[in-house]
């Protein structure tokens, strides 16, 4: 078991061989980067944009080393109560923008966070590739509104952006939705109300199979409750178009180690390989899962 | 030249293995880990039942380097290891099921179930610093270590591995390990820490402690495995803040065979490819045919 | 608003004191601690007779963070005490003699001297990681430590401080130096590590073995810290890793009242002002008017 | 003892203190250097240059992150032998020249260390300061002339310097000195030998005494033996110059932690607060140490 080297060469052969110059190995020195180090953000504003969503804006005390990508997000702390990921709807040097719905404990406690303190991990997944050869079509259903928040305000910036499609319930939901967004990226949202309250009637999917059909070297982009992101991978794949989706797991660590987020049987991490993938990639994953949700039911 | 080993009776194209804890608790999981492109996967440590583990955060990165984290074995019980062997199996990659359990009996009870299934090789996780009853007690007193190893042994036919956390008789915990039937040696698990938020005014992770893995551990980890093969050159995977083909070599030098990897995953997808890349020229560099030749190297200086 | 604090009936102007073993082992040395600031200086640990110690490399830094150091204990013996002591008196600051010895009698010989020539405190050192006859297996034995701790406390009337490294029963250990009359724990010595070099195939360090210090061990010491002061509400300070203000608070909200610094300085010599300045914006954030309010938070979330 | 905030209040009190946000410490998440870090070199070359004094090419594995500066130096690590510190008198990308003369086992294994493996720690030591506002004349002794001969190549470039006196023994020392100095820094060196066998007839500390009253503007820096640096200081003194010196002592650790290098009661670290010094701070610690040798002798 003792090296075969260390055991039959005398010390000054060893010397020898150890000193015979090879070809060493090309070394760096390492350096642990901060990817995934909690940061502090202090919650300066929680506005009410309507009935169902809510922005938060946070003001972080440690700046990014680097500008967060489109589709990137964070985990946030709320000490003693939750640890959940968002999305980053906007950033400005120090201050990131929460565009979110009070579902449980968690959201809750951050709708409540005015003034308060919290932590902040991230900015965590891979940044959208944006090619700048074709126009883009994005498609929002619900707190998926988010991620293309951001993506439409650097699309709009390389005048690139055709639409962005939204879609939520009622009027009461919509609210001051379509101006935020129009504020942040200077573009109008096509809005979708499934009770036809507002906008287009029905839901951003039904718009988007009237929509995508007629597009040509357009890129598709979704991000929304996983029925819409089929029928939009669907419909686009139809017309040759291999949209990107934006999807959702359960994250724990963020980080790429716990497996908690991993996409079935792809093997996917949401939070480090995503949370943006092409549908090719996932498709079999979210039908499976689609599946599996329709036969408990 | 050839990065080939074998351990544990267990022959591996190549030293690099995950570390239990790392992917390795879904069949997705050990589809990344394939890809990933480690020579055999160890899946989370599996204990009879489910386990729900704390609420998040369980895992965050510290500041001063390396990460903290306190799970507590949530894992979907034995039940599910006849899955993750076969994704395994169908992916033509060795498994090590890791096992933990309140009692003998309740290890005994999971190796039974990996052997059953076809998985590789059992390892018993004697170490984890944070859930009770499972714990760091079990690893630091040689003897109930000695009573674990030999009733999974006792049991199964499969090599057993036998995972040691830091303790002050983790070298005697080794021989009594060894003595029990134990293959080989895994050294070590993460190292009992806290982390506290300081606007926060409390510890970050749920759990309150939590397990201290990543570069910072690296030093103390190649202490233990440098130790233990002094005494008994046995057969040795070494685990702790390899982020890097020197970090690994160290720990070959130091007496193991092969190693695994757990946190470098964080920073870098490619830390497979680059530690086996490194390795390769560091064989070059010493006209050595085998990475075997070099184990325990340190040792002869 | 005070930075002001008493820990071991020693009144201090702030809470970061230097850690035994840097700078503190000559006249020149005192000086130069002085000047960086620290409100109380801590000396090299001193035996009884003058200790050569290893040859170098005995200190180098870590690619995984940290340092790594086995100086073997060297110093200059009791004889220095004096010296060192009326440097310190001559600048105004507070100065303990850090102590070790093969024996009760030799720790409670080099006590007698430091009282003798005005030391304000004694800091015994049970618990350095690689000289052996002076070392780890002390502190890691609870009754060793009660015993040490005795001898002097009973033939001194200065402030005695016990020093205790990483140990399986560090808590315990704990204890047992409080009830021997220890007026304070400093919290923790280096952990130990081997660094090895991968194209010499030998360890770095002249002595093999070496006490790792710095950013990784920080955890692993406000776990230390955090488990002593749930249990005992005793006096600490905490020592191992703050390399900002964070990391010093960390262990005030651990339970510390005071923090040693000594790694920190291979990179910082603004350390001092730096915590400092950190730990005031932090009390005013918390409307504190004294640190003291912020020591053991952490135990009430 | 437990804190009077974490006694008193009770918890949803003690949130909201917490939460009251008054003005956070400006944070920065920890970075830790590579100061001090040990890398690898080769030696690919070891030169005579004269009777006593010796050339050491080293080329590193691992780059340094910044150029080093003048009288900075490195601990270099001789396997199983030693550990000693040495100037680095030149370096070139990846390159670095060590200038020395054997005096025990330490510098004996650098002479002899032709194609082996060494560790490198560095570079160490505070940059030597450069005003670009006077001339320099730089003067050294022995091996002193090691830092002098990097600093010349910066200082020659910058067109600062005026003049670099060099005193050895005797001619068998010069050898080949001079013109690997030109070749380093294109200038010229003004050679001082003891037994007057070539060059100035007498010491460096001799030639400096003709030279050094007329000086005007003039910056003086000085490497070698403690006397030579003693003349030197009194006689810059002396025309109202305080001169630079570069000392030696002994190194340990190199890092300011080990106290070794402490110059007597100065608290002056050799290895971080040096190894260059203005005379006034270090003058009397240099006779000091003279006197306490003649004391011994
Ligand atoms: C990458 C990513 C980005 C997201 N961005 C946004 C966003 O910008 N705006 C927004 O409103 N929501 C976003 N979500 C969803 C959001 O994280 C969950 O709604 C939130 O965690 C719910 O927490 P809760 O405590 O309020 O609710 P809970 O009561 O805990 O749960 C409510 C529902 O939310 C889901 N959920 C809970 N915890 C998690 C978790 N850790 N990870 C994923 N889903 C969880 C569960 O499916 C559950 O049914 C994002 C999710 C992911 C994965
Ligand atoms: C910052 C600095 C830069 C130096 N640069 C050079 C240089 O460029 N060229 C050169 O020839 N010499 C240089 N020296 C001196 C050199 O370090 C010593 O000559 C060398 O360490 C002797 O080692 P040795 O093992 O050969 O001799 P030894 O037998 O160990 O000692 C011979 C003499 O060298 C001195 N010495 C030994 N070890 C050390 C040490 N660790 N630190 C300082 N002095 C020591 C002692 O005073 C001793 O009398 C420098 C010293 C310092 C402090
Ligand atoms: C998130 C996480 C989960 C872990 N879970 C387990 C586990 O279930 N069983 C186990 O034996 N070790 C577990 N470990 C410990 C690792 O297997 C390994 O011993 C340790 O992390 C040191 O290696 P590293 O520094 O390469 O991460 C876990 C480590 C991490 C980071
Ligand atoms: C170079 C060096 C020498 C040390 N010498 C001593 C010593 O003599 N006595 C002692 O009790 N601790 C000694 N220590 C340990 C420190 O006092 C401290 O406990 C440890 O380094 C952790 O603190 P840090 O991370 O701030 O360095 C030494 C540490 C270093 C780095
Ligand atoms: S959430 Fe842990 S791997 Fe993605
Ligand atoms: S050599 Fe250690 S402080 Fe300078």
């Amino acid at each position: 078991m003792v090296g075969l080297l260390a055991r039959t060469l005398s010390t000054d052969v060893r010397e020898e061989v150890i000193h015979r110059f090879a070809e060493p190995p090309k070394l760096s020195l390492f350096e642990e980067d901060k990817y995934g180090v909690l940061r502090h953000a202090r919650v300066s504003r929680v506005r009410r944009l309507s009935r169902r969503y809510l922005l938060a804006e946070l003001e972080l005390l440690e700046q990014f080393e680097d500008p967060p990508g489109p589709a990137q997000f964070v985990m946030i702390w709320l000490p003693g109560i939750d640890y959940i990921p968002m999305s980053i709807a906007n950033s400005d040097e120090g201050r990131i923008h929460i565009f979110f719905s009070v579902r449980g404990e968690g959201t809750r406690a951050l709708a409540n966070s005015k003034g308060k303190m919290v932590g902040v991990v991230g900015p965590l997944g891979k940044p959208l590739a944006v090619s700048a050869r074709s126009k883009y079509v994005l498609i929002a259903g619900g707190t998926g509104l988010a991620p293309i928040i951001k993506l439409a305000r650097g699309l709009s910036d390389m005048g690139l952006l055709a639409a962005v499609i939204w879609g939520t319930r009622a009027r009461e939901d919509v609210g001051e939705v379509p101006f935020y967004f129009k504020e942040v990226t200077g573009c109008n949202l096509t809005i979708c109300t499934e009770d036809c309250s507002v906008g287009f009637c029905g839901r951003a999917a039904d718009l988007a199979e009237e929509v995508l059909p007629d597009l040509e070297n357009t890129q598709v982009v979704a991000a929304g409750p996983n029925d819409m992101l089929i029928t939009v991978a669907d419909l686009s794949m139809r017309v040759g178009i291999d949209p990107v989706l934006i999807l959702e797991s359960m994250v724990e660590c963020g980080l790429g180690v716990c497996g908690r987020c991993v996409l079935g049987s792809t093997g996917l991490r949401l939070c480090r390989d995503g949370p943006a993938f092409r549908a090719s990639e996932v498709m079999d994953y979210l039908v499976d899962v689609a599946l599996r949700r329709g036969q408990k039911h | 030249m050839s990065l080939e080993v074998t351990v544990a009776s267990l022959r591996l194209k190549h030293p690099v293995m995950n570390a239990s804890g790392v992917l390795g608790n879904t069949p997705g999981g050990v589809v990344k880990l394939a890809k990933l492109g480690f020579s055999a996967i160890v899946t989370k440590t599996i204990t009879p039942e489910p386990r729900e583990g704390f609420k998040p955060p369980t895992i965050v990165r510290l500041p001063t380097g390396g990460l903290i984290n306190a799970v507590g074995l949530a894992n979907p019980g034995k039940r599910t290891i006849k899955e993750l062997v076969s994704v395994a199996k169908k992916l033509n990659v060795p498994i090590i099921v890791s096992i933990a359990g309140r009692s003998e009996k309740e290890f005994a009870e999971v190796a039974c179930e990996a052997q059953r299934v076809g998985a590789d090789a059992v390892e018993l996780n004697l170490s984890c610093p944070h859930t009770e009853g499972y714990g760091l007690e079990l690893g630091a007193d040689p003897l109930k270590v000695r009573s674990v190893v030999e009733s999974v042994a006792s049991v199964t036919s499969v090599p057993v591995l036998a995972k040691l956390g830091l303790s002050d008789r983790v070298v005697e915990a080794a021989s009594k390990a060894l003595e029990a039937g134990a293959e080989a040696l895994v050294l070590i698990n993460t190292v009992k820490g806290i982390y506290i938020d300081v606007y926060a005014l409390r510890p970050v992770l749920t759990a309150v402690y939590g397990g201290l893995s990543g570069p910072p551990i690296h030093p103390i980890a190649v202490r233990v495995v440098y130790d233990v093969y002094r005494e008994y050159q046995a057969e040795i995977i070494g685990v702790g803040g390899i982020l890097d083909w020197k970090t690994a070599a160290e720990f070959i030098v130091a007496g193991a065979k092969a190693v695994q990897v757990g946190t470098a995953l964080v920073s870098n997808d490619r830390i497979v490819e680059d530690v086996l890349e490194g390795l390769r020229k560091w064989l070059q560099y010493f006209g050595a045919g085998s990475i075997t030749e070099l184990v325990g190297a340190a040792h002869k200086a």
